[in-house]
């Protein structure tokens, strides 16, 4: 193939490739939009709260000196 | 004895050396400086710039078959099981919540993949310096790098430019450590100050059921239109519902991990193999990061330009400078965004806007990807 | 550009379909709905549910020899690494306690293995049915269904009949989900109320050194008499001392979260992966379906039977709802024993009783495994 | 084979399954309570709580939160 | 009915034991007992005593190119890539902070691996006796047991003597157990109390800098000079590199604790399967086993001689004590120096400024390890 | 090869390894002599303590009870 060949066919994947890009992810704003209706509002409302309360950071020094501590009583010898 | 002593002096690295091999063990130290010294990527950068000093020294053979690296990459880089793991645990780390809660932001994530497939003209266009000689393949693999997405560059390079591997992905995390360098001025030279202040409303809250059926709807796309896009959505997919399942936490956990660490480490080295002096050292890794460089930079613009049209199109809803953030770089070019804003107003906080669109990229790449090997592959 | 967009529709799901391949995305999706809703065995179903829908996804071949569930299945389920390795993270995680507190109770967990056994008689039956073919080889592997143990069925169906590995993983899985359902109809019309409420006394307190000691005991008389089973009940023992032993709980620690963790999130895959649409829609899955459900239900009710005739013979010292929690399913079938007790006797905890059995019957599966392996295989 | 005698078989498999399932199980419980009869009592008494003291459930919150909070700090980036 | 019975007893265990196959059993469960009784190494010797144990069973075939141990060995003692993944993990655990506050105590790691270099010698000399067979090769896989590193002895005798693999790996870590038993008397014997009581100065704080570039300094001397012992080496500064560069601590605490115990696991268990009877029961065992206790015992020896000759040269600021611990059998050899000293002055604290010579001793023995591999190998 | 060949070349190995071993250890002795010369000093100086605080003992217990009772609670099942 020569280069005129070559630089006509990257140009028509130009083409194709954000061709399909903007229509797959079209379709999935619409496919989105979609779920987010049927899914009952209800559910919705009630979950802010994941984690538990974060920790404090001196609680988390803690656990990480904790940790390392015990890794080190635990290492393996060459 | 005296033989002894030259059969032993034979085999040293000084005895051995070429010059092709001190300049890649020099460029896998540079790699390891900037991870250490300026954060650059350096958990793929340091395994990756070290696997390269030790595929270059010589007589060990480390990045041979019978080597440690050589095995790694013929295990696991050319069957494509390492990109995917780590996609899996991408997946197992990612909250879609911000692209559900406004989903027409994904757009911004289509745009942006502009970088990918301009950067293919631009890789055949290089065939007229002479020298340069990349293929449609090569072409395809290095427009990828305008993903801004690690392991999708690398599985679409091992599937379809292998040679080019090394190069392609030192390109790719090198610039994704370089975002915060490489946007900004195109932020600046294409939004204007009134645009770069503008504030968005807070983003609803998204039911846990919606975050259930969105990677099994977006599988459920991918393999409709797109089959050959599905191993890397279809893990991203996998990681992603193992998290928000909420009932498989263990797996969840180890995904995003302890697999994905022990899977960076043997990748990067993996990778790091093919910094081998012979296959680097050519004309073609110039061009290679000269156009990984032009993918960030168009796509950059790319994402910008869509984002100023929805600014335009919703009376100012969005901010345009979230558009950037549509390259992926998770989530480094979100962050971008963010500090963007704020350098415009205060009391702009665009960080979870630019998720969405963060997100959207990768997702948007790896179609970008899917397209790529269908056709040139 | 008009040839290159009917190249892209050529590849696309859309025109590759085949209607098989359809109906097992249904059935892969239907797996991970039944794990996420109702709560089945998630961290196995949403595995191989996700593995079956990549599995029939066209064009990609993810399941073929080149594709990351082809790479999984032949490393690991091919070559029984994966099942043994989660049979290391079992006995790692597994108390022997209860059933070295009172040993007799582990005739319990022998006679529920007559589900096994009584479903090869009815597998080779099913012959008479037009259509139906099962070899010996595949009655053995479909029969282990009813030892209520997923990596002893899956290592022993990857060794008589991997093509029905889907088949018979699905069912097994499905099946111990299915336990809590399954068993109480049969334990209320085989027992009388009187029988349900027996109490037991207290369990002994059993050393340190006994339990150090047993695994290697349970290896010892596995090799003297019956070493087909020791792979499976080798790894089993392994992990129990691993974690036993006390001396190595970084290896236990390991053994039961992070590697049994990353190896049941690739036997998923890998299992998944045999749910292909040419292999798994045919008359035999019917028949393996229905199959496993007999296999369940006759060793439930053997371990009854036999729990029935300890409580005779001990004077009412045993409650023979423990007998059914010797077809293993650990640890959901000591569960319902426990639950379906306090029904009968709000003071009748007869969790620890049953899990003397519950681990019996591990242990019985693995022997029954090795008979047929020894014999058929 | 024909199926009278791949049942004759699976009848055979039957009767030598269950009876080497029934010997070893048995054979176990027999070692079991020689290693019992054999192991010192004294060692069996002072084992009772080998777990430390159960974690408050607020406590144990907290501890995953930390967890949480400390993966979500040292997450890889794509 | 009878024919089965015949089948099924063929398949026992009684049926088929051969002598060997029973002798062999019993020294697995004599390592284990050791392990967990007498402490001895169990993270290694568990592993190593069960896999033996599991080698020997007759018909399972379990060490076979088909079962576990076969595959774990094929795949990753073959290849050298256990004992490489351990030596990462054992990089990211070490700090050679005391080695970088008191380099010229290096000198003492060097001079312990006379023990290695003399054993060679010894095991060539051993031919002289009817019925042994040593080739040069056989000699320096054995030699390299005086090292007292586990992973380079299973690193080195995988590539020299395959077939002696399980004797030199046994011994190698046996030794190491019983380090605190084999040094003490040769300490006191070359040591005056007037010695053992000196006390040394403490060690200068070492910055972080040092530490990172140590690694990087390490593998470019080993490169120029010594590239056989680049891949030992390598992952050893690879992994210390990890830790020491701070910004990659999820990779490094993944390689010094999950990768690291999953590989110790599947190592032990290969390593194992070459305790199989035939292989393992042969005078040549008891010469290896002879042979590493005089490799131990000459290596402390030289140690000590150097150490004494570091406390005349620098007017007893160097306790000669410390010098036993350039063995390596890390950290036990540093302890036992450190307990030494304690006995003869209870306000002498040794430990710190043993453990430089003693990861000295782990770098000469890979520097040894790449010697012989050079010239022998 | 006859025995006194492979003596003579074990000797020969004897000199060269650990001729090689102590060029190379002591190669690395001056070329640690040498960093610690060009690496500032000042940084050397503030870099005491690494690890945070050592957490309690019984800090440590409790976290090792809820981390034993989190991962009970998170069991794979057979
Ligand atoms: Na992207
Ligand atoms: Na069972
Ligand atoms: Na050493």
């Amino acid at each position: 193939m020569n280069i005129d060949q070559l630089l006509l066919q990257s140009l028509q994947l130009l083409g194709l490739g954000m061709g399909s890009v903007f229509i797959i992810l079209s379709l999935l704003i619409v496919i989105i939009q979609v779920i987010s209706k049927l899914v009952p509002e209800a559910a919705a409302a009630p979950a802010p709260s994941t984690t538990p309360a974060p920790a404090s950071s001196q609680h988390i020094a803690a656990i990480q000196a904790a940790i390392h501590q015990y890794r080190r009583n635990h290492q393996i010898k060459s | 004895m005296e033989q002894g002593i030259l059969e032993l002096w034979a085999s040293t690295g000084i005895a051995n050396f070429t010059l092709g091999q001190v300049i890649m063990i020099a460029v896998g130290s540079l790699l390891i400086y900037l991870a250490i010294a300026k954060g650059f990527e350096p958990l793929l950068l340091i395994p990756i710039g070290f696997g390269g000093i030790l595929a270059n020294i010589p007589v060990a053979e480390i990045a041979g078959p019978e080597g440690l690296l050589g095995i790694l990459y013929h295990s696991g880089i050319e069957t494509g099981v390492f990109p995917l793991l780590i996609f899996m645990g991408v997946g197992a780390m990612t909250d879609f919540g911000p692209l559900l809660a406004r989903p027409s932001l994904m757009i911004l994530g289509a745009a942006a993949q502009f970088g990918i497939f301009s950067t293919l003209f631009g890789a055949i266009a290089m065939n007229l310096i002479p020298g340069m000689e990349f293929t449609m393949a090569d072409a395809a693999a290095i427009a990828i790098i305008g993903g801004a997405d690690g392991p999708t560059a690398i599985y679409v390079a091992s599937r379809l430019a292998p040679d080019l591997l090394g190069a392609i992905a030192v390109a790719a995390y090198s610039y994704m450590a370089l975002v915060p360098i490489i946007q900004p001025p195109i932020m600046k030279l294409l939004t204007t100050e009134e645009e770069r202040k503008t504030q968005m409303t807070q983003l609803r809250q998204v039911s846990k059921l919606e975050k259930i059926i969105f990677p099994l709807a977006l599988l459920l796309v991918t393999l409709l239109l797109l089959p050959s896009a599905a191993p890397l959505v279809g893990m991203l997919c996998f990681g992603n519902l193992l998290k928000e399942s909420g009932v498989v936490d263990r797996l969840s956990n180890t995904a995003q991990n302890e697999l994905i660490n022990i899977v960076t480490i043997f990748l990067g080295l993996a990778v790091g193999s093919k910094l081998a002096a012979d296959k680097f050292l050519s004309l073609e890794t110039i061009g290679i990061l000269l156009l990984g460089m032009v993918a960030f930079s168009i796509g950059t613009a790319a994402g910008l330009l869509m984002g100023k049209l929805m600014y335009r199109l919703t009376g100012g809803a969005v901010n345009p400078l979230i558009g950037a953030a549509g390259v992926s770089a998770v989530p480094m070019a979100a962050r971008v965004a963010n500090k963007m804003g704020l350098q415009a107003n205060p009391q702009n906080f665009l960080l979870m806007h630019a998720m969405g669109p963060n997100v959207a990229g990768v997702i948007g790449s790896a179609v970008a990807a899917g397209v790529l090997l269908a056709i040139v592959g």
